[in-house]
């Protein structure tokens, strides 16, 4: 996870002190480049002959800095009022919530399907 | 925090006839988008349950999906947030040409997408013989990525409409045929940009050499070509150019704003639909 | 101020170029006026109205229930047409009359408790009523089955799967014909329609409040409006998305919940029960909220524990949205599962009862004045709680094994639904009457029609319990007459001609004094909000002047504080006067016609057919046409701009002459 | 609040009993005291006795919480009702706005009796789950397959000889489930088409068939008896009357009937020549009305002893007459659906027949067994059970749309289709 962001902030960190007035054209283009770094290693991580729960725990937390990136910066949560993420975080939380919980009750023995 | 724009007259963060000072039109936005979120977590958990449960003998996506193709739109896809972004930032400091030309691009790299999307249907349901009802995968599937490329289309409908409005001059009595004629113009462009692209990969993949390809595609798609050149033609050159004072400025920025927040979700729910449906299934 | 000597009523568009495409709508009444109308009173008045009708057709569907039921073996009606009657009985009485009812006082109350003219987005209003009207059309086009067919149009049945459809029933093989499809394309729409409406209040709550109108000074309606809306616009996509996956199954050959390809039905109940509890909540709240109006009013003295009760309106809320599994004890969800889905069940109990002992709190050491509208208060803490008990009992899993889908769950969810939402909704209607219509109704036909809907109510449903307990199943159009369940079933069907007798008596009541009412002035209860301070009925702009509230209950304390609020007023005024005057949206049509076209294509839609059967050209005619003309009322209503006019008043309170030119 | 009500209903009671006496039959009318053949309340198996103690836990809190809270809010009411026009102008009273402090304790209270009722809820979940560890490997095991409206029951452990060729396979059984009285049994339940309920009030509650899933449910019987069960899930047009019966008996009687369910059909006379034609004896048809169940007194009176004398052979029974039934059951296409073992009839669409005349209800527990009854059944099924898969064979849409010819029965041919069916014992 450390790895990307590196590569990213290094990668923009020459332009990094203009204007103020350009600053946010700057931090949008190193976020774009960011989201592209991850999930280009996204994509690697897959082949990686790692046990599958690490992979997916992986893939898990990285789209999961995508997404809070995308609505941090590119939504500019970040610099709107609070409220706007606590409306957007209720249904984030209950739609993750009521899908997690979908999942693990379908994953139950008493809920597999009958073998065909 | 806010970002300076180089009127003080319009703070974006703060509308003062509201209560909370969210302008309303933000806060129907995330208020939407928070519902949204349930739909797509409806769509998703129904594709995990199924695919977590599938019936024997189901197809296997590992040999059906393809993942140069989705990693491209993955990618398109997030340029256009990014470029977005950056119509936002133009309007709100009233900079009406830097965010058409954003627009613009948010727009083409939409049409991408649901090229890339329209491709890759096209080639699950006869190359890899997946439909909507032979398999619960297909069912699945294409219910899930179909609703968001509805999204998607209709993000691509509003940003047009938007790009046209910013023509919108202040003074004229044609302005609304005008309008009309201008976003069927545009819908048009990219409608036929992407018929004829999607001919020229097909051409170049079923021709034996890179020369017959390209000589079967201008056989095949002429008018398409030729059309497509009109309809920018007409795009660059009569519907674009300046005809005096235009109504939209700083002011709009809510507008383009909830619409980018809009376009931004879309983006996101890929960004889990990449991991969740395409990625997963390769472990 | 010059108010007096400006001579006409100024109005002004702020857009500098309109085509003449875009005229706006200036009459006030006739169809024209109501098909046009934005105001948020009058929308109010329209869902109210619908809403009304439909309690009566359900009710009347409710009636031919129990007069089958009224003997073993009747044969007042075959199994199917029974069938079809409790489909829509339940469907009808959620969905087009408790729901349109509370979206009626969400509408008409909401704003001026809080201080506004209008909601945040009028025209979305306008929106979400006319898709209400189509949902509801297109979920009872079956009734005309027979005709439609005579005249050579798809017939068949109204809906009869069940309020919850479960699948496999509504699949095309179990139901084929459309009767399902206008269940689902109507619930579509009507999902449409709340989403619309509820987006809409919550920005109106949080944004449109007067000044010093903290969110911890909000009437609890108010409050219970927002939460309420809450939960639809979270609850409702997951029934969407079901019924999405329903109709790609029925109409575009999918497989969501085929058996045969691979399907899991069960999968249909998660999805449904997911929006379905919370949307007994969406039943619920609104009408917590009216009891926690009127209790005050007619104590006299202000709700007790005000927090407590926004508290947990909203951890009731947030509460609903853990236990949808409980309707799905007997699925054989395995031990763990039920266990967690029986604990949070019963943990809701608590925030309800914390509403239950600060409505007696609010009580205590009052004066209570007797009026109708405090009648059905009580009669609702008393009635809500019993069907809060048998809910509880519902929540232990294994006694519920005996219950599901028996008469104990349909007592239960009756003394809620009827004893709870239907009595509040009552009471509503009378307490704010007089602030609706300026006309008083009488107390002598108020109380008699209480104590006979009461009366009504308890005989109807109380002996159901037994029956329950007695292994009465739900749903069954007959029964042997050698189980026991003769005599209970009886007392039931005579209750309900009483009850029937009742609300028929209310409502005769109320659309006498509709007309013929005794006339009131403001403020005629004594109330404590905002929506008292109003001249009744209220004029279209609400307010004269955006108050200013200082406290929890605001016209309570202007009513103690005259001279500073006052004071205060005159200010206000007239900086609001130099800023142009009040505000107020131009009509308009284009929400109407995008909502017509949302109609015609579900039409269209509806019809689909798995294998493109004969006639399919002239099905997606009709879906395109619908798709066209919505786009085209979506499109002119962005074009046309949130534009209004400015609205200058005499002394009196009324719109100073109106200016001929002036128009656009 | 309680008094009022009860005197409503001895009220209402007293008038609807004057003005109803015959419809009532002065038989239920003390319906609060739940002793009917579904009651949860008078209960025979351990099942559903933990689920009945646990009722009247959660009861008994909620009755106790309501005297309390309802006593105040009955005291407060009174207490401080305006008295008069002029109370109600008074000054208004202090205007309080809640105490913390007795919200907090009611909230516990509550918490506190909602413990009282969890801990026995969970305690239920899993002891009424499945046949407890002990018990499994005793139990019997049969699964139960709902079909659009009858129940099919099958033996997994109990083969029965299908043919005169001697091969086996699981004994298979329809609507009236036999069970040995004391002993574990668990249910398989399965379904062929939408998702029905198997309630079993006196025994066990009730547990859902979803297709696509393996559910089951754990029965005991306390002793032999007759048990009324009912699927509760909304199933289609005639989900209402979609009844089945449970027989417990004892452990010999059980292996008795097991033994006689596992011959081969009953076959009474030789097949007679072409031109042999029996003597037709008409049964009633009396004219029924649409909907009319035809359960009758018998069953109230002693139902097992009814379902014991269902066992054996009737005394002068027609053969000439059973054997021309028999060859309708195949020449009228009866076999193509039904299954009757040894007796050439291959089908699975509709209930097993082999041994149907030793049950006492047809058509899913709606209809008493009896002559009667039966030919009113397959006289005109739809009428009975209005949509069932019979019915279609009656009266069949062709692709055209128009009607075809389908099963058409004479008065004697249903006789001798009855007296056929009733001699399959
Ligand atoms: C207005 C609508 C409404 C409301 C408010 C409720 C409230 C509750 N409901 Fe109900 N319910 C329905 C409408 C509603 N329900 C409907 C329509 C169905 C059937 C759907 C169908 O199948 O068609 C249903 C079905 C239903 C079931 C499924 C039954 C089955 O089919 O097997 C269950 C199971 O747990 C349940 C539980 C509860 C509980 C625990 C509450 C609680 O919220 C109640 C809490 C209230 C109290 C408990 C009373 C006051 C409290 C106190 C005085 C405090 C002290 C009390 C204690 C400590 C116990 N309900
Ligand atoms: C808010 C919801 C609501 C309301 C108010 C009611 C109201 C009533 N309901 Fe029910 N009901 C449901 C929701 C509701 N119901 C649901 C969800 C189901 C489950 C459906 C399913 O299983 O799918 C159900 C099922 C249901 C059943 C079970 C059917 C079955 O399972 O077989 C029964 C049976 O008795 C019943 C009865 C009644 C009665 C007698 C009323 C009475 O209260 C009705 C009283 C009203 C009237 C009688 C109106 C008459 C008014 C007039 C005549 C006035 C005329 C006035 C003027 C002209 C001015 N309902
Ligand atoms: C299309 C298939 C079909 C045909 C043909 C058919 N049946 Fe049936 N039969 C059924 C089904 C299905 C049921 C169960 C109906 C129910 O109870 O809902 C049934 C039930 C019965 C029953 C009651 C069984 C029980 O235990 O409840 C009898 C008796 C019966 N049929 C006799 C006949 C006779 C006699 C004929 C020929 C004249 C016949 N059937 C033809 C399908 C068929
Ligand atoms: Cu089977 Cu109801
Ligand atoms: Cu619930």
């Amino acid at each position: 996870m450390s790895a990307p962001s590196h590569a990213a902030a290094t990668d923009g960190h020459g332009h990094d002190d203009h204007g103020h007035e350009s600053s946010k054209f700057q931090i949008y283009v190193q976020i774009a480049m960011l989201l592209a770094v991850i999930t280009g290693i996204e994509i690697v991580c897959v082949y990686l002959p790692f046990n599958k729960w690490i992979i997916v725990t992986t893939l898990v937390v990285f789209s999961t800095v995508k997404f809070m990136f995308v609505i941090f910066y590119f939504m500019h949560l970040r610099w709107d009022k609070l409220f706007c993420t606590i409306l957007f975080f209720i249904g984030l939380v209950l739609a993750s919530g009521t899908m997690a919980a979908l999942l693990a009750l379908f994953s139950a023995e008493a809920s597999l399907p009958l073998p065909t | 925090m806010s970002s300076h724009s180089a009127s003080a007259a319009i703070d974006h963060h703060h509308d003062p006839s509201t209560s909370t000072g969210i302008p309303n039109k933000k806060l129907l936005m995330w208020t939407f988008l928070a519902s949204d979120c349930m739909f797509f977590g409806a769509l998703i958990s129904t594709h995990l349950i199924y695919r977590l449960h599938p019936p024997a003998g189901g197809l296997e996506p590992k040999i059906i999906f393809s993942p140069e193709l989705t990693s491209f739109s993955t990618f398109i896809l997030l340029m256009s947030s990014l470029m977005m972004a950056l119509a936002v930032t133009a309007i709100q400091k009233g900079n009406v040409k830097s965010c058409r030309w954003s627009l613009l691009t948010t727009i083409f790299f939409g049409m991408i997408f649901l090229g890339c999307q329209v491709y890759e249907f096209n080639h699950f349901v006869f190359e890899k013989k997946m439909t909507l009802s032979n398999s619960i995968l297909g069912t699945t599937f294409y219910t899930l990525t179909g609703t968001h490329g509805c999204h998607v289309a209709i993000g691509v409908l509003w940003l047009a409409l938007m790009y046209v409005r910013s023509f919108k001059v202040s003074v004229e009595k044609s302005w609304f045929s005008h309008q009309l004629l201008h976003t069927v113009t545009l819908l048009g462009a990219l409608l036929l940009s992407l018929k004829v692209t999607l001919g020229l990969v097909h051409a170049l993949q079923t021709e034996p050499s890179i020369g017959a390809g390209f000589g079967h595609f201008f056989a095949a798609e002429f008018i398409f070509i030729a059309l497509a050149l009109v309809a920018f033609g007409l795009l660059a050159f009569f519907f674009a150019r300046p005809r005096g004072p235009v109504q939209f400025t700083e002011v709009n920025a809510i507008d383009v704003e909830s619409m980018g927040l809009y376009w931004h979700f879309v983006d996101i729910v890929w960004i889990v639909i990449f991991t969740a449906v395409y990625l997963l299934e390769y472990l | 101020m010059e108010l007096a000597k400006s001579a006409h009523l100024i109005k002004e568009a702020h857009a500098p170029s309109q085509p003449k495409l875009l005229f706006h709508p200036k009459s006030q009444s006739g169809l024209m006026g109501w098909l046009t109308t934005v105001d948020h009173k009058k929308i109010g008045f329209l869902y109210g109205f619908f809403a009304l009708i439909f309690f009566i057709v359900g009710g009347f569907e409710a009636l031919l229930i129990r007069t089958q039921l009224m003997v073993p073996n009747n044969t007042v009606l075959t199994a199917q047409q029974y069938n079809t009657m409790f489909t829509m009985h339940g469907t009808t009485m959620i969905f087009l009359a408790v729901m349109p009812l509370s979206a009626a006082f969400f509408n008409f109350i909401m704003p001026l408790q809080i201080g506004a003219r209008d909601v945040a987005f009028p025209r979305l209003n306008a929106f979400s009523i006319w898709t209400f009207v189509a949902g509801a059309i297109i979920l009872n086009i079956g009734w005309f089955g027979p005709v439609l067919e005579k005249m050579g149009i798809f017939g068949h049945n109204a809906p009869d799967a069940g309020w919850y459809g479960y699948s496999p029933l509504t699949s095309k093989t179990f139901s084929p014909g459309h009767a399902v499809d206008y269940w689902v394309m109507g619930l579509q729409l009507l999902g449409v329609a709340s989403i619309a409406a509820s987006l809409n209040f919550i920005v109106t709550i949080i944004n449109m409040r007067a000044p010093g109108m903290t969110m911890m000074r909000l009437p609890v309606f108010t409050w219970m409006a927002l939460i309420t809306s809450f939960l639809i616009v979270l609850s409702f996509p997951f029934i969407t998305i079901a019924l999405v996956e329903v109709m790609m199954d029925r109409n575009f050959g999918t497989n969501f919940f085929e058996v045969s390809g691979g399907g899991m039905p069960i999968l249909w109940q998660h999805l449904f029960w997911v929006f379905g509890h919370p949307e007994v909540y969406i039943l619920i709240l609104p009408a917590m909220g009216i009891i926690s109006e009127i209790l005050p009013t007619f104590s006299r003295k202000p709700l007790f524990g005000y927090p407590i009760v926004v508290f947990s309106g909203a951890s009731i809320g947030f509460l609903g949205f853990s236990v949808w599994s409980h309707h799905m004890f007997t699925t054989g969800m395995g031990t763990v599962a039920t266990a967690a889905f029986a604990l949070a069940t019963m943990a809701i109990a608590v925030p309800t009862g914390v509403k239950i002992f600060n409505w007696i709190g609010t009580l205590w050491g009052g004066h209570l004045m007797m009026r109708t509208p405090m009648m059905f208060a009580l009669g609702f803490v008393w009635m809500f709680m019993i069907g809060g008990f048998s809910g509880v009992m519902h929540s232990a899993a294994p006694a519920d094994a005996q219950q599901n889908d028996s008469y104990f769950v349909i007592a239960h969810f009756h003394y809620v639904l009827i004893g709870g939402s239907i009595f509040a909704l009552l009471a509503g209607l009378h307490y704010w009457f007089p602030l609706m219509f300026g006309r008083k109704v009488s107390e002598f036909w108020g109380k008699l029609s209480f104590w006979i809907i009461f009366g009504g109510f308890n005989v109807t449903f109380f002996p159901m319990h037994f029956l329950g307990l007695n292994g009465m199943p739900r749903r069954t159009f007959t029964y042997d007459p050698n189980l026991g369940w003769n005599a209970a079933n009886f007392i039931a069907t005579m209750g309900a001609y009483v009850l029937g007798l009742g609300m028929f008596i209310y409502f005769a009541v109320l659309v006498y004094t509709f007309f013929k009412g005794e006339k009131v002035k403001k403020d005629y209860w004594d109330g404590r909000t905002l929506e008292w301070s109003l001249e009744v009925p209220p004029p279209e702009y609400n307010f004269r002047v955006i108050p200013t509230v200082h406290a929890r209950d605001a016209w309570w304390y202007e009513k103690h504080h005259q001279e500073e609020i006052a004071q205060e007023q005159a200010k206000s005024a007239a900086a609001e006067n130099a800023h142009g005057g009040i505000h107020m949206p131009f009509g308009s049509i284009w929400p109407f016609v995008a909502s017509l076209g949302l109609l015609i294509g579900a039409v269209g839609i509806t019809f689909f057919d798995a294998d493109p059967s004969p006639g399919i050209h002239a099905k997606l005619g009709v879906t395109l046409i619908g798709g066209v003309v919505m786009l085209i009322g979506i499109y002119f209503w962005s074009l046309e701009g949130n534009e209004g006019y400015h609205l200058h008043l005499d002394k009196d309170g009324h719109p100073i002459e109106d200016d001929p030119h002036a128009k656009h | 609040m309680f008094t009022s009500l009860t005197k409503f209903s001895q009220w209402s009671r007293s008038a609807f009993a004057v003005a109803t006496l015959p419809l009532l039959s002065g038989c239920d009318l003390n319906f609060w005291r739940m002793e009917g053949h579904q009651s949860t309340i008078t209960v025979e198996g351990v099942v559903a006795r933990e689920q009945l103690q646990l009722f009247y836990i959660t009861c008994w809190v909620s009755l106790v919480i309501f005297v309390l809270v309802g006593g105040v809010l009955a005291y407060a009411t009174l207490k401080f009702r305006a008295r008069s026009a002029a109370d109600e102008h008074a000054e208004p009273p202090p205007q309080g706005h809640g105490n913390p402090l007795i919200e907090l304790g009611l909230i516990g209270a509550s918490v506190l009796a909602l413990v009282v009722i969890a801990v026995p809820t969970m305690q239920g979940i899993w002891s009424t789950y499945d046949v407890p560890e002990a018990e499994k490997k005793d139990a019997l095991q049969i699964t139960c397959t709902g079909n659009q409206w009858w129940f099919k029951f099958e033996y997994p452990s109990e083969l029965a000889p299908i043919n005169n060729a001697g091969a086996k396979a699981p004994l298979i059984t329809a609507n009236e489930l036999i069970i040995p009285a004391g002993r574990a049994v668990r249910v398989n339940l399965r379904t062929v088409d939408v998702i029905h309920s198997f309630w079993l009030p006196k025994l066990a509650g009730k547990v859902d068939m979803i297709p696509n899933r393996a559910n089951h449910i754990y029965i005991r019987a306390d002793h032999p008896g007759y048990y009324w069960g009912q699927c509760a899930e909304y199933c289609g047009d005639s989900h209402a009357v979609m009844r089945f019966r449970v027989i417990a008996l004892d452990q010999k009687e059980y292996a008795e009937w097991l033994e006689q369910q596992s011959q081969l059909a009953r076959t009474l006379a030789p097949r007679p020549t072409d031109t042999t034609q029996a003597k037709a004896q008409f049964a009633s048809l009396r004219s029924f009305k649409q909907n009319e169940t035809g359960v009758t007194d018998k069953f109230e009176i002693n139902p097992l002893e009814s379902w014991r004398a269902k066992q054996s052979p009737e005394k002068n029974e027609d053969a000439a007459l059973i054997a021309t039934g028999r060859q309708l059951f195949s020449t009228k296409a009866c076999l193509a659906c039904h299954n009757i073992r040894g007796h050439d009839a291959p089908g699975i669409t509709g209930p097993d027949l082999t041994h149907i005349g030793s049950r006492t209800t047809i058509a899913g527990g709606l209809l008493e067994n009896n002559s009667e009854q039966l030919r009113r059944w397959i006289h005109n099924p739809g009428a009975v059970k209005p949509g069932n898969k019979m019915s279609l064979a009656y009266a069949r849409i062709g692709q055209d749309g128009k009607p075809i010819d389908g099963i058409k029965l004479t008065g004697d041919e249903e006789v001798a289709l009855v007296a056929y069916l009733e001699s399959l014992k």
